[in-house]
C-alpha cells in the first residue's frame, strides 16, 4: 500500500470531476459518490497508517530490498522512475552520523515520474511519503469523512448542493495531493489548488455579495503570502542547484550545502506564505470573513485541514527553516515571534464576537498561533501532534456550532441560549471539545499544549524560549475564558431566539461524537514516556517524526515531560473557567429570592434574571473582560490590520484608475494622438505652397533652382 | 578688334534695354516692339559669333513668325492698345527676387570658371564645300537625325493640337 | 515519390496556402449563398488544421531543434531571398495554436455574424489572415518572414474596422499605422543586418552563423536589435507601445480579438525568440535589461490599467499588456527557462486571453452591453457560461494545474538566475515586481468576476431570460477549455517539444557571450 | 562634253550618310507610322466609325512591343549616330514600360474621348506623339536629342491636359502645366547650354568624361543643378510639384494617369540617364541635391495628401512622395553603385501597375458617381465590391504592404540606401519609414471610405464597368499581385543597365 | 580690350535670362508672359552660339536651331491656351486661373 499512496488522492479528484459531470443527475445529487470516495480514501489511508507503522518498526533494515521491489514493479508498470529517500538525498549520505547512532533512520517512501522537462532538467512530480505525511492522510481523511456526512443532512436542499461536494471532493483530493508532494512545486500548485477551493466554498452562496467578498479576501490574501511562497522557493530552487525535491533541499539545507543567507531568505518568505495561509498576524483577517461559508466547510478547510497547510509546509521544510532561522540555537526567532503575537492577539479577539462562528474562527487564529509558535521553538513534535490533536476538536466545536445554528437559524449567541435542554449531543459533545481546546486533563488539547509549553521552556539556545512560555499560558488563560463565555451563552441561560430548537439529526450527531471521542482520545497518542509504558508512551513521536537525514538531528532535542508546567497549565485553565463560572455561579442568586417573598411573580424573576443576566454580561463579562484592552484590538484589527488588507485594494484600485485616466490615456496614448494632429496640421499649412496662382508657381521654381544651385556651389 | 566690341557693347545695351522694356512696359505693344529689338539684337550678336545660318533663321522664325504670333494672340484678346496699368502684379519683387538670385549665381559661376577667356580670333568652324551652313546640315542629318526628325512630328503634333484647341467649333 | 516524401516536400507549403486557396475560390462564390461560404470556409480551415496535424504528427521529436520539413527554393534573387520555410520545436506549439484557432473562429460565428453581417467577405479575410499567421511561424528567411509578417495586417485592419463597434475606424488605422511603424523599422533593421553581414543571405540560420563569424561592431549590433525591437516590440506589445492594444481588441468584432490576441500578439514575441536573438546574442544580451524592465512596468502598469476599466473587453485587453509581459520577462532572462516559459505562456496566453474574449462577445450578445456594473448573476441567468468564465478567469490568474500558471510561474522563476551577463541583482528585482504582478492579477480578474458572474442579475436584465451556451458556442470553446486543463495538468505536452531548441537557444547566446 | 568636264572639276566633298540600324529603331518606327495612320484614319472615318481609332492606337502600341521583344531575344547593346542614340536593356526595359503603360492609357481613354464630345483622332494621335518622345527618350544619350525627346513627349501633353477646352478647371490646367513646362524647360536649356559650354559636346558619354574631376567647379554645379531641376519638375519632386495637383484635377482623367505614370517615369529615365551616365564624376553635387529633393518631395507629398478630399488631388500628392522614393536612390547614387538603376526601374515598373489600377478605379467609379471626391467611394464594397476590392489592393500596394506589389518597390529602395551605408543614407532610410506609415493613413482611408461607410445618399445601383476598363483593372491588378509575390519587376530592373561603352 | 570675351556674351545671355525671369512672374498679361518666355530662350540662344564659336564646332548652333523650332512650336501651343483661356474668361489675366488651390 505504501508505494501506491499516490492513488488516494486520486480517488476524490476523480469523484470531483464524475460529480461535475453525472452528480446532478444521481438520485442524492452526487453526495453519494463523493462520500463513497472519502471513505475509501479514508480506509486506505488507515491501511497506509497500519503499513507506516511496520515500516518504522522494520526500520531502515527492510527498506533497501523493499525499494528493490519497487523499482521492478514501478518500471514493469512503465510508471517511470521511483526512487527512495536514500538515494534521492545521496549527497548527504555523510551527514549526521550522529544521527546514525541515536535512532535508526526511517527512510521516507518516495516515487516520482518526470512532470515536464524544462531547460534539460527533468521536473518531478510524484508521492514523499513519510510521518507528516501518513499522519496527515489519516487527519485529512478522517474529518473529511466526517464533513462529508454531515453535510450530506446539513446543507440538503442547497441549490448548488451537488457543486457543494464536487469541490468538497476537490479540497480533500488537493489537500491529499499537498501533503504528499514529493516536489516544492508540486506543494505549491495543490497549495493553490486548496486555495481555489476555499474561495469557491467560501462565496458558495455568491448572490449576497459580502460572501463573495469574503471569497475574493480570502483568496487574494492568500495570494499576497504566496508572493513569499513563490519567492522562497524560487530561492531554495537555485539554492539547492536547481531542484525541488523537497528531500534534496532538506537534507542540503541540513549538511550545510546551502548558504546561510539563501536559507534565512527562503525561510523568511516562506512565512509570508505561512502567515496568509495559517492565518497568522497581520495576514489573518480573511480568516474571520471565511465563516461566510457552509459551516461544514469552517470546520473542515478554515479549522481542520487547510488552514495548517502552513504549519505543515514549515513541518515539510523543516531543515530550512531550522538551519534558516537557526532555530536550535536562538532564543527568539520569527517564526516563533509570529506564532507568540497570534496566540494572544486571536484569544483577545475571540471575546469580542457575537457570532458563535467569529469566536471559532478567532480561537482556530490563536491555536494555530500555538502550533507556529512551537515550530518556531523547535520542538516541531508538539506542533504537530497539536495539530492532530486540534483537527478533532476544532472541527467538532465548528460542526456543533453548525448544529446550533441548524436549530435556531443564526450564528448570532445573542439568538442562542439555554439549548442544552432542547440539543443533548450537540450541547455534550460541544462541552467535551472545549473542554479539550482548553487543555483540561485528559482531554487530547492538554498534552499536546503541555508539550508545547513544555518545548518553550527546555529548547533553544540559553534561556531557552522562556518568553513564549509564558506568552502560551497566558493564551491559555484567554482560551478558558471565552470559551466558557460561549458555552454559557449558547447553552445556558433562557433561550433567547425565536422558534421551537431541536436536536439536529444522526447525520450531523454521529460525526460530533466521533469527533469528541477522538477530542478526548488522541491526546494518548503522545502520551509522554513518564506517564506510561514505552510500548504505548510517545507512539506519535515514535511513528510520525522523520527520522532520516533530511529532518534536523543536530542541536535537535525532544522536550521532557514536566509535571510543574503541566500543573501549572491546568491551574491556568481552570482559574479561566472558573472565573467565568464564577459570574455564572452568581447569577443564580435571584433564585432565593423568589422563595421568600411570593410577591415576586415568575414575570418579575424572569426580568429580574433577564435584567441581571443582561447586567452580568454586559457590565462584567463583557464591560470586564471584553474591556478596553480586546475593545481596543479589535478596533485596531477592524481598522488598521484589516484596513490595511482593504486598503490595499482600494488604494491599487484608485492608483489604477490614475495611471490609467492620466498617464495612459493622456501621456502615452495623447503622445501619439498628438503627433497624428500634428502632421495632419502641418499639412494643411504646407497646402498654402500650391496657392493656385501659376507665377507664385514660377517663383517657386526658379527660385528653389537658385537656392539649390547656390547652396550646393557654397557647401559642396 | 576693337570695332565689334563697340558693336558688341552697343547691341547689348540695346538689347537689354528693350527686354527692360518688354518686361516693365505699360503699353503692350510697346512691349512687342521691344521684343522685335532683342530678336533683331540677338540675330546681330550671332552675326559677330559668325553663325550666320542661325542669324538668318533667328530673322526669319522669331521676327517673321514668331512675332506674328504674338501680335495675333495681342489683337484676339483685344488687349488695350495703350496704357493699362494692370499689365504687372503691384508685387513685383516677387519676380525680382528669384532673378537676381538666379543671375548672382550665373554671374558668380561664369566669371569664377571662364574668367576673360578669349573667343578664337577665326570663330568660323572649318567649312564643309565652302559654307558653314552645309557643316550645320551635315551634322543634323548625321548625328542629330533622330532629333531632326523628331521636330517634324513635334511641329505637326504642336500645329494640330493648338487648331484643336483654338477652334471654335460647333 | 511516396506520400510520406510528399508530405516533407510540400506539407508546409500547402498548410500555409490552402487557406488562400480556399479564399479565392470563396470569392467567386455569391454574396448570397451564405451556408455555402460557411461551409467551404470550415471544410478549408479543418483541411488545413488536417495537414497541419499530419505534418506535426510525422515530426521527429527526437530533434526538435533541427529544422524539419524544410523547403528552400529561389524567390528573389535580385535581393538573394529565398522561399526557406520549416519547422522546429518553437514554430510546432504556435503552428498548433493557430491551426486551432481559425476554425473555432469559424465555428463561433457561425450563427452570430457581427453586424455588418457579410460572412463572404469575413470568412474570406478570416482565411487570408490564416495563411498570414501560418506563413510567420513557417518562415526562415527574414524577408519572406517580413512579407507573412505584413500579411496578417490588412484582413485584421478591415475585420476591425468593418465589423467592430463605434470607435472601430480609429481603433483599425491606428492598429495598423502602429504596426506598420515598427515593421517599416524592422525591415531597414533587416535590410542592415543582410548588408553588415556581406549582403549573402536573409535565412535566419545562416545569418545566424554570418555575425558569428563575421565581426559586427557592438554599436551596429543594437541600433539593428533595437529596429526589431520596434518591429516586434510594438506588436507584442511592450509597455510604451501598448496603447492601440486595448482600442484595437474593444473595438475588434469578437472573433477579431480572439485572433488578435490568440495569434497576433504571439507574432511579436516568437519573433523575438526566433530572429532577434539568435541572430544578434551580443545585442540581445545588452537589451535585456531594459527589455526585462519594460515587461515588469507592462505587468504593473497593465494590470492597475484593468482595475480602472468599467468595460470588460477592454479590462481583458488591458490583461493581455500584463500577461505578455511576464512572456517578455521570460524572454529577457535569455535563459531556456525563460524561454520555455515564454513559449508557453504565448500557448497559455493564446487559449485563456482568446477565451475570455469569446466569452466576452457572448455576453455582449446575450447583453448587449459589456458594461462591468451594468453585469452580473451571470451565474444565475447562464450558469454554465457563468462557470466557464470563472474557469478561464482562474486560468488566466495563473492557477496552478491550468494553463496560464505555466507561463507565469517559470518567468518569474527565471529571473532569479538570469543567463550570462545579466545582473542577477536586475532581475531579481524584477522577480519580486512580478510576484506582485500576479496579486494583481488575481485582484482583477476575481474583481471582474465578482462584479459580472456572482450576486444577482441587475433589476434591467432581472426579468429578461438569457441563454446559456449555445451548441456552436460548445463546439468551440471546449477544444480550448480542454487545451487549457490538459496543459496544465501536463505540460511536458509544450515544454517537451520546445524544451530542446530553445536550450540551444539559450547556450548559443550565453557561449556567445562567453558566458 | 567640256561642260560635263567643267561640271565635273567642282570638288565634291560627298556627305557620309550615317549607317542606321532599322531594327533598332524598329519600335519607334512603328509608333510613327500608327501615329500617321491614326492621323489619316481620322480624316477618312465617319464621325459614328471613329470607334476604331483607339483600338488602331492601342494595337499599334502593341505592336510596338513586338521589336522591342526581337532586339530584346536578340540581346546585342546596339548605338548609333555617335553614340547619341542607344538601345541597350535599359532602353528596351523603358520602352516596353511606355508601351504597355501607353496601351493602358489608350484603354482608359476610349470610353472616356467617345463619349465626351472631344476630337478624338487629334487626341489619339497626340497621345501617340507624346508615346514616340518617351520611347526616344529611352535611348537618348545625348543632350539635343533628350531635349527635343522631352519637348515632344511634353508638348502634346500641355495640349491633352488641356482637352477639356469647355471646362475651366481643364484649360486651367492645360495652362498651368504648359506655363510650368516651359519654365522648367528654360531653366533645363540654360544648364544644357552650360554643359556644353564646359565639356564641348552634347554626348552624355563624353560629358561624363569631361566631367570626371572630383572636385567641384561652381558652373558645373550649376549646369547640373539646373539641369536635375528641370526634370524635377517633369517628375514633380518638390518644390518643383506645385503644378501636378491642379493639372491632375483638371485634365482629362485618363490623360492624368498618364501624366502620373508616364510622363513621370520618362522624366525619371532622363533623370537616370543623365545621372548615372552624364554626371557619373559629379555624385558629390547630385547626392545632397536628390536627398533634399527626395525628403522634400516624401515629407511634404504626404503630409499634404493628408489632407486632401479629391481623390485626385490626393493621387497627385501621393505621385509626389512616391516621386520622392524614387529619388532616394539617385540620393545615393556612385555609392555603392548599381543599385541606383535597379531601385529607380523596380520602383517604377510597379508604380506603373499600382497608380495606373489607382485612376482606371477612380475612371469606373466616376462614371457612376461622376464625382472623385473619396466621400464619393462610401460603401463601394456593398454595391461594386470587385472594383472595391481592387482599389483597395491598389491603394495598399502604394502604400507598401506586402504581399501587394508595392513592398517590393520600396524594399528594394531601402536596399540601396542602407547598401549605402552612410548616415545621410540611414537618415534617409528612416525618413522613408516615417513617411511610409504617414502615407499609410491616407491610403487606408480611401479603403475606410469604401468598406466601412455607407454609400452617400443610399444609392447602392451597381456600376457597370466597360470592356476597356476591365481589361486595364486586369492587366494593372495582375501586375501589382504578381510585382508583390514574384521577382519579375525585379530581375527586370536588374537587367535594365545601360550599354556597357557609355558607362564611364 | 581688343579681342571678345566668351562672358560678354555669357552675361548678356544671363542677364536676359534674368530680365525673362522676372518678366515671366512679374506680368499679368498672358501674352506678356509668352514674350518673356523668348527672352528666356532667346537668352540659352546666345549662351549655345557663343560655346559653339568658343568650341569652333557646329553643335552649339545646331542645338540653338533645335531650341529655336521647339520655340516656335511653344508658342504656337502657348497662344492657343492663351486663346482658350480667354474664350473662357474673356480675360488674359492670369490671376484669374487659380480655380484649382491647395
Amino acid at each position: 500500500m505504501l508505494e501506491n499512496a499516490w492513488i488516494i488522492p486520486l480517488i476524490p479528484a476523480a469523484s470531483f470531476f464524475l460529480i461535475l459531470l453525472f452528480g446532478k443527475r444521481l438520485p442524492r445529487k452526487g453526495s453519494e459518490l463523493g462520500v463513497a470516495a472519502v471513505g475509501i480514501a479514508f480506509v486506505l489511508a488507515l491501511a497506509t497508517n497500519v503499513q507506516w507503522f511496520d515500516h518504522v518498526d522494520d526500520g531502515g533494515h527492510e527498506t533497501e530490498p523493499h525499494a528493490e521491489e519497487v523499482v521492478d514493479g514501478g518500471e514493469e508498470h512503465g510508471l517511470g522512475t521511483v526512487s527512495v529517500g536514500g538515494e534521492s538525498a545521496a549527497p548527504a549520505a555523510a551527514a549526521a552520523p550522529a544521527a546514525e547512532e541515536e535512532v535508526h533512520s526511517v527512510e521516507p517512501i518516495e516515487k516520482g515520474w518526470t512532470w515536464f522537462q524544462n531547460g534539460g532538467v527533468d521536473i518531478e512530480v510524484g508521492m514523499l511519503l513519510d510521518g507528516p505525511a501518513v499522519m496527515m492522510l489519516f487527519v485529512v481523511t478522517l474529518v473529511s469523512l466526517l464533513v462529508h456526512v454531515y453535510s450530506t443532512d446539513y446543507v440538503a436542499g442547497d441549490r448548488r448542493y451537488t457543486h457543494f461536494f464536487a469541490f468538497l471532493s476537490l479540497f480533500t483530493a488537493s489537500m491529499l495531493g499537498l501533503v504528499m508532494s514529493k516536489t516544492t512545486l508540486q506543494l505549491i500548485v495543490c497549495w493553490e489548488l486548496v486555495g481555489v477551493c476555499s474561495f469557491v466554498l467560501i462565496g458558495h452562496w455568491w448572490e449576497e455579495k459580502a460572501n463573495s467578498d469574503a471569497a475574493l479576501k480570502a483568496f487574494i490574501t492568500n495570494r499576497v503570502g504566496d508572493i513569499g511562497l513563490l519567492v522562497g522557493m524560487i530561492t531554495l530552487y537555485f539554492a539547492a542547484g536547481q531542484t525541488f525535491d523537497i528531500v534534496e533541499i532538506n537534507t542540503l539545507a541540513l549538511n550545510g550545502s546551502i548558504s546561510q543567507t539563501a536559507l534565512l531568505v527562503a525561510a523568511c518568505s516562506l512565512i509570508a506564505a505561512v502567515m496568509s495561509k495559517s492565518g497568522q498576524f497581520i495576514l489573518h483577517t480573511w480568516l474571520p470573513d471565511a465563516m461566510a461559508g457552509p459551516t461544514p466547510v469552517s470546520a473542515l478547510i478554515h479549522a481542520a485541514t487547510m488552514v495548517v497547510a502552513g504549519i505543515f509546509m514549515v513541518g515539510r521544510l523543516y531543515g530550512v527553516f531550522f538551519e534558516g532561522l537557526s532555530i536550535g540555537i536562538s532564543s527568539v526567532n520569527l517564526l516563533a515571534l509570529v506564532g507568540g503575537v497570534t496566540v494572544i492577539g486571536g484569544a483577545g479577539l475571540a471575546f469580542v464576537q457575537n457570532d458563535i462562528k467569529k469566536v471559532l474562527a478567532y480561537s482556530t487564529v490563536s491555536q494555530l498561533g500555538y502550533m507556529v509558535m512551537a515550530l518556531g521553538i523547535g520542538a516541531w513534535t508538539a506542533a504537530f501532534f497539536h495539530l492532530f490533536t486540534h483537527a478533532f476538536f476544532k472541527a467538532c466545536l465548528f460542526l456543533g456550532s453548525g448544529s446550533v445554528s441548524h436549530a435556531v437559524h443564526s450564528f448570532d449567541m445573542r439568538d442562542m441560549g439555554g439549548l442544552r435542554k432542547w440539543m443533548p449531543h450537540t450541547y455534550k459533545t460541544f462541552v467535551i471539545a472545549t473542554a479539550a481546546l482548553i487543555g483540561i486533563f485528559p482531554f487530547a488539547g492538554f498534552w499536546s499544549k503541555d508539550e508545547i509549553l513544555a518545548g518553550a521552556s527546555q529548547l533553544g539556545g540559553e534561556g531557552n524560549y522562556t518568553a513564549f512560555m509564558i506568552v502560551g499560558i497566558v493564551g491559555a488563560l484567554m482560551t478558558a475564558a471565552y470559551m466558557t463565555r460561549t458555552i454559557y451563552l449558547t447553552f445556558f441561560g433562557e433561550f433567547r431566539g425565536h422558534g421551537h430548537p431541536h436536536e439536529s439529526g444522526p447525520r450531523i450527531t454521529v460525526p460530533l461524537w466521533i469527533l469528541a471521542v477522538l477530542g478526548v482520545t488522541a491526546g494518548f497518542a503522545n502520551i509522554p514516556s513518564a506517564l506510561a509504558p514505552d510500548s504505548v508512551a510517545l507512539r506519535f513521536e515514535h511513528f510520525y517524526e522523520p527520522r532520516a537525514d533530511y529532518f534536523p538531528v543536530e542541536n535537535f532535542t525532544h522536550p521532557e515531560f514536566s509535571l510543574g508546567i503541566a500543573l501549572g497549565a491546568t491551574a491556568i485553565g481552570l482559574l479561566g473557567i472558573g472565573a467565568a463560572y464564577l459570574w455564572y455561579w452568581r447569577g443564580l442568586g435571584p433564585h432565593g429570592v423568589t422563595e421568600r417573598s411570593a410577591v415576586a411573580g415568575t414575570g418579575y424573576r424572569v426580568l429580574v434574571n433577564k435584567y441581571y443576566f443582561d447586567h452580568l454580561y454586559t457590565d462584567v463579562i463583557a464591560g470586564g473582560v471584553k474591556g478596553p484592552i480586546a475593545r481596543a484590538a479589535y478596533w485596531i484589527n477592524q481598522n488598521v490590520i484589516d484596513g490595511v488588507v482593504d486598503g490595499a485594494g482600494r488604494l491599487s484600485t484608485a492608483l489604477g484608475r490614475f495611471v490609467y485616466t492620466h498617464v495612459d490615456q493622456q501621456v502615452v496614448d495623447g503622445a501619439v494622438n498628438r503627433s497624428a494632429t500634428a502632421a495632419n496640421s502641418s499639412g494643411q499649412v504646407l497646402r498654402q505652397l500650391t496657392s493656385g496662382k501659376v507665377q507664385q508657381y514660377g517663383a517657386l521654381l526658379f527660385g528653389a533652382a537658385a537656392v539649390f544651385a547656390g547652396a550646393i556651389i557654397l557647401f559642396v | 578688334m576693337v570695332a565689334q566690341n563697340i558693336f558688341f557693347y552697343a547691341i547689348a545695351a540695346t538689347m537689354v534695354g528693350a527686354g527692360l522694356v518688354v518686361v516693365t512696359s505699360r503699353n503692350i505693344v510697346r512691349a512687342a516692339l521691344g521684343l522685335i529689338v532683342v530678336f533683331g539684337g540677338v540675330a546681330a550678336q550671332f552675326v559677330i559669333l559668325a553663325a550666320e545660318f542661325v542669324a538668318v533663321t533667328q530673322v526669319l522664325i522669331y521676327v517673321g513668325a514668331i512675332m506674328v504670333l504674338i501680335l495675333f494672340g495681342i489683337m484676339l484678346t483685344r488687349a488695350k492698345i495703350g496704357q493699362d496699368p494692370e499689365m504687372s502684379h503691384e508685387r513685383w519683387w516677387v519676380g525680382a527676387i528669384p532673378a537676381l538670385l538666379l543671375v548672382g549665381v550665373m554671374g558668380y559661376a561664369l566669371i569664377d570658371y571662364f574668367g576673360d577667356d578669349p573667343l578664337p580670333g577665326d570663330r568660323r568652324v572649318e567649312a564643309v564645300n565652302g559654307s558653314n551652313t552645309a557643316t550645320v546640315s551635315d551634322s543634323m542629318f548625321a548625328q542629330y537625325l533622330v532629333p531632326f526628325e523628331l521636330i517634324s512630328v513635334l511641329l505637326l503634333a504642336a500645329l494640330i493640337g493648338a487648331i484643336v484647341i483654338a477652334r471654335k467649333d460647333r | 515519390m511516396d506520400n510520406n516524401q510528399f508530405l516533407t516536400d510540400w506539407g508546409l507549403t500547402l498548410m500555409v496556402f490552402l487557406p488562400l486557396a480556399g479564399a479565392l475560390v470563396m470569392m467567386v462564390i455569391p454574396r448570397t449563398e451564405e451556408s455555402a461560404h460557411k461551409w467551404v470556409a470550415l471544410a478549408v480551415s479543418l483541411a488545413t488544421a488536417g495537414i497541419g496535424a499530419a505534418v506535426i504528427a510525422d515530426f521527429d521529436y527526437g530533434a526538435t531543434q533541427t529544422l524539419q520539413f524544410a523547403v528552400n527554393e529561389r524567390w528573389i534573387d535580385v535581393i538573394n531571398s529565398r522561399y526557406a520555410i520549416g519547422i522546429d520545436g518553437l514554430s510546432i506549439p504556435l503552428v498548433a495554436l493557430t491551426l486551432l484557432v481559425t476554425p473555432v473562429c469559424i465555428i463561433y460565428s457561425w450563427n452570430h455574424f457581427p453586424e455588418p453581417r457579410n460572412p463572404k467577405a469575413l470568412l474570406i479575410l478570416l482565411l487570408v489572415l490564416h495563411t498570414g499567421m501560418l506563413g510567420t511561424f513557417v518562415a526562415q528567411d527574414l524577408i519572406l518572414f517580413f512579407v507573412f509578417f505584413e500579411v496578417v495586417l490588412l484582413p485584421m485592419y478591415f475585420l476591425i474596422g468593418v465589423w467592430g463597434g463605434e470607435q472601430r475606424q480609429y481603433a483599425s488605422i491606428k492598429f495598423f499605422l502602429f504596426t506598420l511603424f515598427g515593421s517599416a523599422l524592422m525591415i531597414v533593421s533587416f535590410l542592415a543586418l543582410f548588408f553588415v553581414t556581406g549582403g549573402e543571405t536573409f535565412v535566419m540560420s545562416d545569418l545566424a552563423e554570418l555575425v558569428a563569424t563575421s565581426d559586427v561592431s557592438r554599436l551596429t549590433g543594437l541600433l539593428i536589435f533595437g529596429g526589431m525591437f520596434m518591429g516586434f516590440g510594438i506588436k507584442v506589445p511592450i509597455f510604451p507601445f501598448h496603447t492601440w492594444l486595448p482600442d484595437a481588441h474593444t473595438q475588434a468584432p469578437t472573433v477579431g480579438s480572439v485572433i488578435l490576441a490568440a495569434v497576433l500578439l504571439k507574432l511579436g514575441t516568437y519573433g523575438f525568440v526566433r530572429v532577434a536573438l539568435p541572430i544578434l546574442p551580443e545585442a540581445a544580451v545588452e537589451w535585456a535589461p531594459w527589455i526585462g524592465a519594460l515587461a515588469v512596468v507592462g505587468i504593473i502598469y497593465g494590470a492597475l490599467a484593468c482595475l480602472a476599466q468599467t468595460d470588460m473587453k477592454r479590462l481583458i485587453a488591458f490583461s493581455s499588456v500584463a500577461h505578455m509581459g511576464f512572456t517578455m520577462l521570460g524572454i529577457s532572462t535569455l535563459t531556456d527557462f525563460g524561454l520555455n516559459a515564454a513559449v508557453m505562456g504565448m500557448v497559455a496566453h493564446g487559449l485563456i486571453t482568446g477565451m475570455l474574449f469569446f466569452l466576452a462577445g457572448s455576453v455582449k450578445d446575450r447583453y448587449h452591453t459589456l458594461e462591468i456594473r451594468r453585469l452580473g448573476g451571470i451565474l444565475v441567468s447562464a450558469p454554465r457560461m457563468g462557470w466557464i468564465l470563472g474557469f478561464t478567469a482562474m486560468a488566466s490568474l495563473g492557477l496552478p494545474g491550468l494553463a496560464g500558471f505555466w507561463g507565469e510561474f517559470p518567468a518569474i522563476l527565471s529571473a532569479y538566475q538570469p543567463g550570462a551577463g545579466l545582473s542577477e541583482v536586475t532581475f531579481r528585482v524584477y522577480m519580486v515586481v512580478a510576484a506582485v504582478g500576479t496579486v494583481f492579477a488575481a485582484g482583477y480578474l476575481l474583481w471582474l468576476y465578482q462584479r459580472t458572474a456572482f450576486g444577482t442579475p441587475t433589476e434591467e436584465f432581472a426579468e429578461e431570460d438569457i441563454p446559456d451556451v449555445t451548441a456552436p458556442e460548445w463546439i468551440a470553446w471546449l477544444p480550448m477549455l480542454a487545451l487549457i486543463l490538459v496543459i496544465g495538468i501536463y505540460p511536458n505536452l509544450v515544454f517537451r517539444v520546445t524544451d530542446d531548441q530553445l536550450s540551444s537557444v539559450a547556450q548559443s547566446i550565453a557561449a556567445a557571450v562567453g558566458g | 562634253m567640256s561642260l560635263l568636264a567643267s561640271l565635273a572639276q567642282v570638288p565634291q566633298d560627298p556627305f557620309a550618310s550615317p549607317e542606321v540600324d532599322w531594327h533598332a529603331l524598329a519600335p519607334d518606327l512603328v509608333v510613327v507610322g500608327v501615329l500617321c495612320l491614326v492621323l489619316v484614319a481620322d480624316l477618312f472615318l465617319p464621325d459614328d466609325r471613329k470607334g476604331v481609332l483607339p483600338s488602331l492606337a492601342g494595337l499599334g502600341l502593341l505592336g510596338a512591343l513586338v521589336p522591342v521583344l526581337t532586339l530584346a531575344v536578340d540581346g546585342t547593346d546596339r548605338t548609333m549616330f555617335g553614340g547619341a542614340y542607344a538601345v541597350d536593356n535599359f532602353a528596351l526595359v523603358v520602352k516596353a514600360l511606355f508601351l504597355v503603360a501607353g496601351y493602358v492609357t489608350v484603354l482608359l481613354s476610349t470610353n472616356y474621348i467617345a463619349e465626351g464630345d472631344y476630337a478624338e483622332g487629334e487626341y489619339y494621335f497626340l497621345l501617340l506623339a507624346s508615346i514616340l518622345g518617351m520611347t526616344i527618350m529611352g535611348s537618348a544619350r545625348d543632350l539635343v536629342t533628350i531635349f527635343v525627346a522631352l519637348e515632344l513627349l511634353s508638348i502634346p501633353a500641355y495640349l491633352l491636359a488641356g482637352w477639356r477646352k469647355r471646362d475651366r478647371k481643364g484649360n486651367e490646367a492645360g495652362v498651368k502645366y504648359y506655363l510650368m513646362g516651359v519654365f522648367a524647360s528654360g531653366i533645363l536649356l540654360y544648364g544644357m547650354s552650360l554643359l556644353y559650354g564646359v565639356t564641348g559636346t552634347t554626348q552624355l558619354a563624353g560629358i561624363s568624361e569631361a566631367l570626371t574631376t572630383g572636385d567641384s567647379i561652381p558652373v558645373v554645379t550649376l549646369a547640373v543643378v539646373l539641369v536635375i531641376a528641370g526634370f524635377a519638375f517633369k517628375v514633380s519632386a518638390v518644390p518643383f510639384h506645385t503644378w501636378a495637383p491642379d493639372t491632375y484635377e483638371g485634365a482629362p482623367t485618363p490623360i492624368t494617369a498618364f501624366l502620373s505614370v508616364s510622363s513621370k517615369a520618362a522624366g525619371f529615365v532622363a533623370l537616370l540617364q543623365l545621372v548615372v551616365i552624364g554626371f557619373a564624376g559629379q555624385a558629390e553635387v547630385v547626392r545632397p541635391l536628390m536627398w533634399m529633393l527626395a525628403a522634400l518631395s516624401m515629407t511634404i507629398g504626404n503630409v499634404v495628401a493628408l489632407r486632401q478630399t479629391n481623390l485626385v488631388r490626393m493621387l497627385a500628392y501621393s505621385g509626389v512622395s512616391q516621386a520622392g522614393f524614387m529619388l532616394v536612390p539617385l540620393a545615393v547614387v556612385g555609392q555603392i553603385g548599381g543599385d541606383t538603376l535597379t531601385a529607380v526601374v523596380t520602383y517604377l515598373l510597379i508604380y506603373a501597375a499600382m497608380n495606373l489600377g489607382a485612376f482606371t478605379v477612380v475612371m469606373a467609379v466616376a462614371r457612376k458617381t461622376g464625382s472623385a471626391d473619396i466621400t464619393s467611394f462610401g460603401g463601394l464594397i456593398n454595391y461594386a465590391p470587385s472594383l472595391a476590392v481592387l482599389m483597395t489592393i491598389f491603394m495598399f500596394a502604394l502604400a507598401g504592404i506586402p504581399p501587394l506589389g508595392g513592398w517590393l518597390a520600396k524594399l528594394v529602395v531601402f536596399r540601396a540606401v542602407v547598401d549605402a551605408d552612410t548616415t545621410w543614407a540611414y537618415v534617409l532610410a528612416v525618413v522613408m519609414a516615417v513617411n511610409t506609415v504617414i502615407s499609410l493613413a491616407y491610403y487606408a482611408n480611401v479603403a475606410r471610405e469604401m468598406w466601412m461607410n455607407p454609400a452617400p445618399d443610399g444609392d447602392e445601383a451597381p456600376i457597370r464597368v466597360p470592356v476597356s476598363l476591365s481589361a486595364a483593372l486586369a492587366i494593372t491588378g495582375v501586375m501589382t499581385l504578381a510585382f508583390g509575390v514574384t521577382q519579375w519587376a525585379t530581375e527586370l530592373g536588374d537587367v535594365a543597365t545601360f550599354v556597357a561603352s557609355s558607362v564611364p | 580690350m581688343d579681342d571678345l570675351l566668351l562672358n560678354q556674351f555669357l552675361l548678356l545671355g544671363a542677364i536676359l535670362f534674368g530680365i525673362g525671369v522676372y518678366g515671366v512672374i512679374a506680368r499679368k498679361n498672358t501674352v506678356l508672359v509668352l514674350m518673356s518666355i523668348e527672352l528666356i530662350l532667346n537668352a540659352v540662344n546666345i549662351n549655345l552660339i557663343a560655346f559653339g564659336a568658343m568650341h569652333g564646332d557646329v553643335a552649339g548652333a545646331v542645338f540653338a536651331l533645335f531650341v529655336i523650332a521647339v520655340a516656335a512650336a511653344e508658342v504656337g501651343v502657348g497662344l492657343a491656351m492663351v486663346l482658350i483661356i480667354y474664350r473662357n474668361r474673356s480675360s488674359v489675366d492670369l490671376d484669374d486661373v487659380d480655380t484649382m488651390r491647395g
